[in-house]
C-alpha cells in the first residue's frame, strides 16, 4: 500500500528528534530506575518510539491526548517538558502534578495532555468527551487516545468506538499492538485477526501499520487528522510493534519466546531510521548527533533537576480532592 | 405578610426547569444520557422534555446504552470546559460506569495535582415501590460517599431538587446526583428561579426537642409522615433533611442533638455499612456520654429489593416504623 | 441464501406451538395488566415470537438460557411451564422464584432458564461461564444468550464474544434486533451497519436472519447449535425483527415513525407462518386450531392458579439471601 | 508440650497452597484471570503458579483483560456446578466488573428464590506502598461488605489466607477475598493442610484490658506493631483482627468491649462511609452509656492514594498514630 502522505525533510527530521528524546529517556530512566536513585514502577516503551513520534508531528498544542501507564512516550512526543516529567517521576513538587501522580497520571493540560489512566481502556471513553468538546466549539482539536492491544478486548473500547462513530466525533483510537498483554500473547487474548478489523463493527476506517516504520505511521495518522478536522469522524488504527522490555521494568521474560524478543530488538527502528536519514541526504550525521547530544544534556539537567527538588509539604496530601475546599 | 397560596411543582418539573433555567444562562452546560433529547421522548421520565428543542440537539444529546461511554464524555468535555450532565437512568446502572466514575471523575483533580477538574453532574434514579425488583431499585449513596473526590447530593423537595441541581451544575467537582422515583410527581412548593440549594448544608425539615431523626430523600417523607404518631405519643422529634451526603452537615446534627440529647437516622438503602452508620459513629463519637439513648438506624433490610408487592412493601422503612422507633427511644421500651 | 437446515413437518408444527404459546402469553398478559388484575412492569415482546420459537427447538432441556427483562418469549419457548411463569409474575409463593424475581428475574433451572437480567448486556458474560462448565464436563451442552439490539453497545457484549472466541466455547450470542433500545432507533445508536457485521471482529461467524421467518431462524440457530456441539465455538447471529408494543408496556410510541409501526404489524409472522401451514399441508386448520384453544385453556388455568395463589409469608424478604444462615 | 519451631511461609505462598489443596480434593474447583496460567507466569505475583501444570490450563485458565467476561464466567460456571476462583488483579479494577459483582453475583440467590446460587471467590490485591498511586491501592471492602448477598474477608496472617480461602471455596455465596500486598511476603506461621478459617470468625490477635482495637487486613500488623508503645504508656490494648467483615464478629467484639469498655478501629480504607463506621455505630449502640471513651477511627485520610513517597507514607495509619489514639482514649489527653 503506497502511503499518502510523505513526511517531508524537516518533519522526518522532527520525528528523528522526538525519537532520539523518547528512546533516551527510556534509556535514562531505566538506568537511574536500576542504580536507585529513583523508585517507581516503571512501563518502558522502548522498542515503541516511532508510533507518537510519527504520528503526533501532526498534531498541534491544542489537540488532546488521552494515554495509558505505558505512555511516557506519547507525552514526551505530544511536548510534555522533561523537567516537569522527571520531577513528577521523581514524586518532587515541581512535578506537573506535585508528585501526587506519579508516573502513571502525568498530567500537563499547556501541551494538551489531558488523562494518563493506570485503568486499561480507560483512556478511550475520556477521549471521546474531549472530541465532543471540539465538535461542540468548533475549534478543529482532535482527541487522541492510545491503548494496547490487549486493551482492545476491554468493554471500555467498544463502547468508546461505537459512540465516537454515531457521534462522529474528531477521536483518533491509536492500538499500539505490542504483541503481549502483561505476560499474555496476542492471540491468547484477542480474538480478532487484527484489532483493525474491529473497525467494521463500527462502521469506521481502521487500518493496521508498521508502527515501526515512521513512514507509514505517519501517514496513516496524518489521514486521521486531517478526517478528523474535517469532521468526517474517527479512526481505528492499528500500529504494530515490540515493547523491548517486558511489561513493568524488572519483570523477567520467561513467557516470552527468547527468538521473538531477538529478532524484535534487532529490527530496532531507531538506527534503521538513523541511517535512512542519512542515507536518503535528508540530514547529515553530525546533525543527527547533535540532536542526540541535546536529549542527553537535557536529560542530565531533568534528572538533576528533579532528584534535588524537593517533596510537596505533607498537606499536600489533602489538598486537590475538591476544588472548593481548602 | 401577603398569604398568597404559592406555586406548585413537582421534583420532576423542577429538575426540567433547572436544566433549562442552566443552559439558558450558560452554553456551556450540555447534557447527555439514554433518550434525553426530544425525537427519543425527552427522557424516559420527561425529566429532560423540551431541553433538545430549545437549545439543540447537540447541547442535549441521546446515547447509545454505554455507560462507561456516556460518563467518560462527561468527563473528556469538562476537562475541556464544559460542564455536563450526564444521566445513568437508574443507580443500578452506575456499577456499569464505576471505573470512570470512581478512578477517573472523582481523582483526575487530585491526580493531576489540580491541573484539571471534573465539574460534571451524574444523575440517576433509583428507589423501591413499583415492582421493578433485584437490579433496579438499590440505593448506593454510600459507596459515592465513601468516595474522595465526589460529592454526593439527594434532595426530597422541589426546591432543593432546583436547587441542588443549579448547585451541583455550579459546583468545580464531579456530583452524583440521587433521584427518588417515588416522590418525582408529588406537587409540593415550587422552586424559585434561580435559587441556590448550598450543597452541605442540611434543613430542618421539622422543629422538635426529644429527638434528632437524620434522613434525606423520599425518606424525608416518611419521616415526617411519623410525626404525627410521634406527637400522639408524646413525642416531638426533629427532622433533618440532609440534602447532601458528601458532605453532609455535622453542624446542623449536632446543634440539634445538642438541643434534643437523642439521634436516629432512615434511609432506604440497606442497613450495614449504610450511610447511617457514618453519621451514628460520628455523633456518638462527639456525644460521647452526653446521649439520653443509643443512636438507631432505621433502614432496609439486608437483602435485595424482593418483587412481590407485599414483599417490596415490607422490605422499604415506612412511617410506623419510623415512629415506633423514635418513641421508644425517647419513651423507653 | 439458501437456508442449510429445513424443521419437518412436526418441527414445523412444534414451532407453530411455540409461536402460538408465546403469541398467545403476551396477548393475555397485556390483558390482565390493562384490566388491573396484575400490576408489573412488562416488556411485551410480541412481534418477536419467531424468533425463541423457531430456534430453541433446536435445544434440548439440558440446554442453557441466560435472557433478559423482554425475555418471557425466551423462556416459554425453552420450556418455562405456565403456572410458575404466571404465578412469579404475579409475585406468588408458588411462582419460580417465590416472588422474589419477578418478571424481570424469572429463573427455572430445570428446563435451563438459568439466569434473567434486567441490565442490558449483562446476560452474555454469564451465558459465557455456562458454556465453559459445559466445555469443562464435556457435556455436549450449549449456552445461549439473548440479547437486544441496543446492548450490542455496551461493554460486556464485546468482552463476551471476545472470550467466547478465545475460548471456543459453545455459546451461541442470539441478538434480537427490534430496531429500537428503549426509544432510540438502531441508526442512532448502532455505529454498526449490522450487529452481524461485528462478528468479523472476533473472528467468529456472524449472520444476519430475518427473525420473522421461522425457516430461515430455525437453520441459523441449528448451524450454530451444531458448530457449539462440535466444539467449534460461539456464534453470532443478528435476527431482525419488530416490538408491536413500544419498549414497556404502556410507553406510548411518539418516538416511533407510524408508518414503520403499521407496515411491521402488517407483517406480523403469526398469521402469516399459520397460513403457511396450512396451505403447505403440514397442518390442517382444525389441528392449528386445536393448539390454539389449548394455549387459551392453559393460559385460563395458569392466570386462575396465579392470581388465587398466596403470596409469600414476610419473612421470605429476609431468605435466600445467603445459603448457609437460615 | 514440645518446643518445635513452627513450620514458616508467606501469605503468597499459603495462598497457592490453599489453590493447590482445593483443586486437588474438588476437581469443580477451577481458577480463572488474566495471567494466571504458568506460560504467563502463573500470575503477576505468582500465587497461582503451578496450577496449571499441575491441573490442566483448562482448569487454570488465563483470560484477556476483561474483568465483565471474568467475573461473567466464574458466575455462569458456578451455576452449572463448579466452584470458580476469579482473579480481579486489583482491588481498583473491580470497578470495571461491579455489575457482574454487585446486580448479579450477588443477588442471583435471591432473585432466584434460592433456585440458583454463585458459590465463586473474587480474589484481589490492593494496599498503598509501592508507588503505585491513585488507581491501584484503594480499599472498597465497605462498597462489597454494603452488598447483601456478598461475604468480604481480608486475611491478616498465612494461617488465615490458606484457611480463609479454603473456606470461601467451600463457602455456597460469592465471596470477596482481599489481598493486601505489603504483607504477602512476610514469612509467619504456616498454615495446617486442610484448615480451616471460619468465615464470620474473628481471632484476638492480641489479649488487653484497657481498650479494644478492632482491625483486619495489613493494618492488624501496624496495630500489633503499636502495642510496645502503648505497653510502656501503660496501657493494654486487646487487637481484634476482624478476618471477615461481611459478615463481621459482633459477639467477639463485644465480649471484648465489655471487658475492656473503650474501642477504637483501625483500617487501610478512608474513613469516611468506611468499615470503622459500622463497627463504631454497633458498637456504640450496644454500649451506650457503658463506654469509658468515645470510639475513634483511624483510617486513611479522605483523599485518592498520593504517589510520591512521603506523601503516599503519610497517607497510610501507621503504629505511632495507633498508639497515640489508643493511649489517649484511655489516659486522657
Ligand atoms: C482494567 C484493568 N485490568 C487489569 C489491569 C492490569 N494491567 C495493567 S497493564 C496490563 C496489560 C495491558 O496490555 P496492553 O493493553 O496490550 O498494553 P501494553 O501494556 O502492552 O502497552 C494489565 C492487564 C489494569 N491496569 N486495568
Ligand atoms: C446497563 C443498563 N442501562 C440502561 C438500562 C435501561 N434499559 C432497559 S431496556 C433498555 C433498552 C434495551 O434495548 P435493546 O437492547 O435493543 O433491547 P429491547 O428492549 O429492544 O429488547 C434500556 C436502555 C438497563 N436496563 N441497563
Ligand atoms: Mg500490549
Ligand atoms: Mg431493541
Amino acid at each position: 500500500m503506497k502511503n499518502t502522505f510523505t513526511p517531508d525533510g524537516p518533519t522526518q527530521i522532527e520525528i528523528f528528534r522526538r525519537m532520539a528524546l523518547l528512546k533516551g529517556n527510556d534509556e535514562r530512566s531505566r538506568k537511574v530506575v536500576t542504580a536507585g536513585r529513583l523508585v517507581m514502577p516503571y512501563y518502558s516503551y522502548r522498542g515503541q518510539e516511532v508510533i507518537p513520534a510519527a504520528s503526533f508531528v501532526s498534531l498541534t498544542d491544542q489537540d488532546y491526548l488521552c494515554t495509558i501507564y505505558r505512555g511516557i512516550h506519547d507525552m514526551l512526543a505530544k511536548g510534555l517538558p522533561l523537567k516537569d516529567l522527571w520531577a513528577e517521576i521523581a514524586g518532587r513538587e515541581p512535578g506537573t502534578c506535585k508528585g501526587k501522580g506519579g508516573p502513571m497520571h502525568l498530567t500537563y493540560p499547556k501541551r494538551g495532555v489531558m488523562v494518563t489512566t493506570g485503568v486499561v481502556g480507560s483512556s478511550m471513553p475520556i477521549a471521546n468527551g474531549l472530541a465532543w468538546a471540539s465538535q461542540l466549539s468548533k475549534d478543529g482539536r482532535v482527541a487522541v487516545a492510545t491503548f494496547g492491544d490487549g486493551a482492545s478486548n476491554i468493554g471500555a473500547f467498544h463502547e468508546s468506538l461505537n459512540l465516537a462513530s454515531v457521534w462522529k466525533l474528531p477521536t483518533i483510537f491509536l492500538c499500539q499492538n505490542n504483541g503481549y498483554g502483561e505476560h499474555t500473547k496476542y492471540e491468547k487474548a484477542t480474538s480478532a485477526k487484527q484489532v483493525a478489523d474491529r473497525a467494521i463493527g463500527y462502521n469506521m476506517p481502521g487500518v493496521r501499520v508498521n508502527g515501526n516504520d515512521p513512514f507509514e505511521m505517519y501517514s496513516a495518522f496524518r489521514e486521521a487528522v486531517e478526517r478528523a478536522r474535517a469532521g468526517e469522524g474517527p479512526t481505528l488504527i492499528e500500529a504494530m510493534t515490540f515493547r523491548f522490555n517486558g511489561h513493568v521494568f524488572g519483570d523477567n521474560d520467561a513467557y516470552m519466546d527468547p527468538a521473538e524478543k531477538k529478532a524484535a530488538m534487532e529490527a530496532d527502528p531507531y538506527p534503521a531510521f538513523r541511517k535512512k536519514l542519512v542515507e536518503s541526504g535528508v540530514a547529515t550525521e553530525a546533525q543527527l548527533a547533535e540532536i542526540e547530544a541535546k536529549v542527553e544534556a537535557d536529560l542530565d539537567e531533568a534528572v538533576n533537576f528533579a532528584l534535588e527538588a524537593p517533596f510537596a509539604d505533607l498537606k499536600e496530601v489533602m489538598t486537590d480532592v475538591y476544588g472548593d475546599v481548602a | 405578610m401577603s398569604e398568597q397560596k404559592p406555586a406548585q411543582a413537582t421534583i420532576l418539573q423542577s429538575l426540567n426547569q433547572a436544566f433549562a433555567d442552566a443552559m439558558e444562562e450558560d452554553e456551556k452546560v450540555v447534557m447527555l444520557g439514554e433518550d434525553v433529547a426530544d425525537p427519543e421522548g425527552g427522557g424516559v421520565t420527561g425529566a429532560t422534555k423540551g431541553l433538545s428543542t430549545r437549545f439543540g440537539e447537540h447541547r442535549c444529546r441521546s446515547t447509545p446504552i454505554t455507560e462507561q461511554a456516556i460518563v467518560g464524555a462527561a468527563i473528556g468535555a469538562s476537562l475541556a470546559g464544559y460542564k455536563p450532565i450526564a444521566e445513568i437512568m437508574l443507580m443500578n446502572f452506575t456499577t456499569v460506569a464505576m471505573d470512570m466514575i470512581f478512578n477517573h471523575a472523582a481523582k483526575l483533580r487530585y491526580m493531576s495535582g489540580g491541573q484539571t477538574n471534573v465539574p460534571i453532574v451524574i444523575r440517576t434514579m433509583t428507589g423501591a415501590g413499583f415492582g421493578t425488583a433485584g437490579q433496579h431499585s438499590d440505593f448506593l449513596e454510600a459507596w459515592f460517599a465513601h468516595a474522595a473526590g465526589l460529592k454526593v447530593v439527594a434532595p426530597s423537595t422541589a426546591e432543593d431538587a432546583y436547587g441542588l441541581m443549579r448547585a451541583a451544575i455550579d459546583d468545580p467537582d464531579p456530583v452524583i446526583f440521587v433521584e427518588n422515583m417515588p416522590i418525582y410527581w408529588t406537587p409540593m412548593p415550587a422552586p424559585k428561579k434561580g435559587h441556590r440549594t448550598p450543597i452541605g448544608k442540611a434543613r430542618i425539615a421539622a422543629p422538635g426537642d426529644d429527638i434528632t431523626i437524620v434522613t434525606y430523600s423520599g425518606m424525608t417523607h416518611r419521616t415526617l409522615g411519623a410525626l404525627e404518631a410521634m406527637k400522639a405519643a408524646g413525642v416531638s422529634a426533629e427532622v433533618i433533611d440532609l440534602r447532601s451526603i458528601q458532605p453532609w452537615d455535622q453542624e446542623a446534627v449536632f446543634n440539634s442533638v445538642e438541643k434534643t440529647g437523642r439521634c436516629m437516622t432512615v434511609h432506604e438503602a440497606v442497613k450495614p455499612f449504610g450511610v447511617g452508620a457514618e453519621i451514628a459513629a460520628t455523633v456518638a463519637e462527639r456525644f460521647h456520654g452526653k446521649l439520653k439513648a443509643p443512636i438507631e438506624r432505621v433502614a432496609s433490610p439486608f437483602a435485595p429489593v424482593p418483587f412481590a408487592k407485599p414483599l417490596e412493601t415490607a422490605f422499604v422503612p415506612d412511617s410506623q416504623r419510623i415512629a415506633e422507633t423514635a418513641i421508644r427511644l425517647v419513651k423507653g421500651k
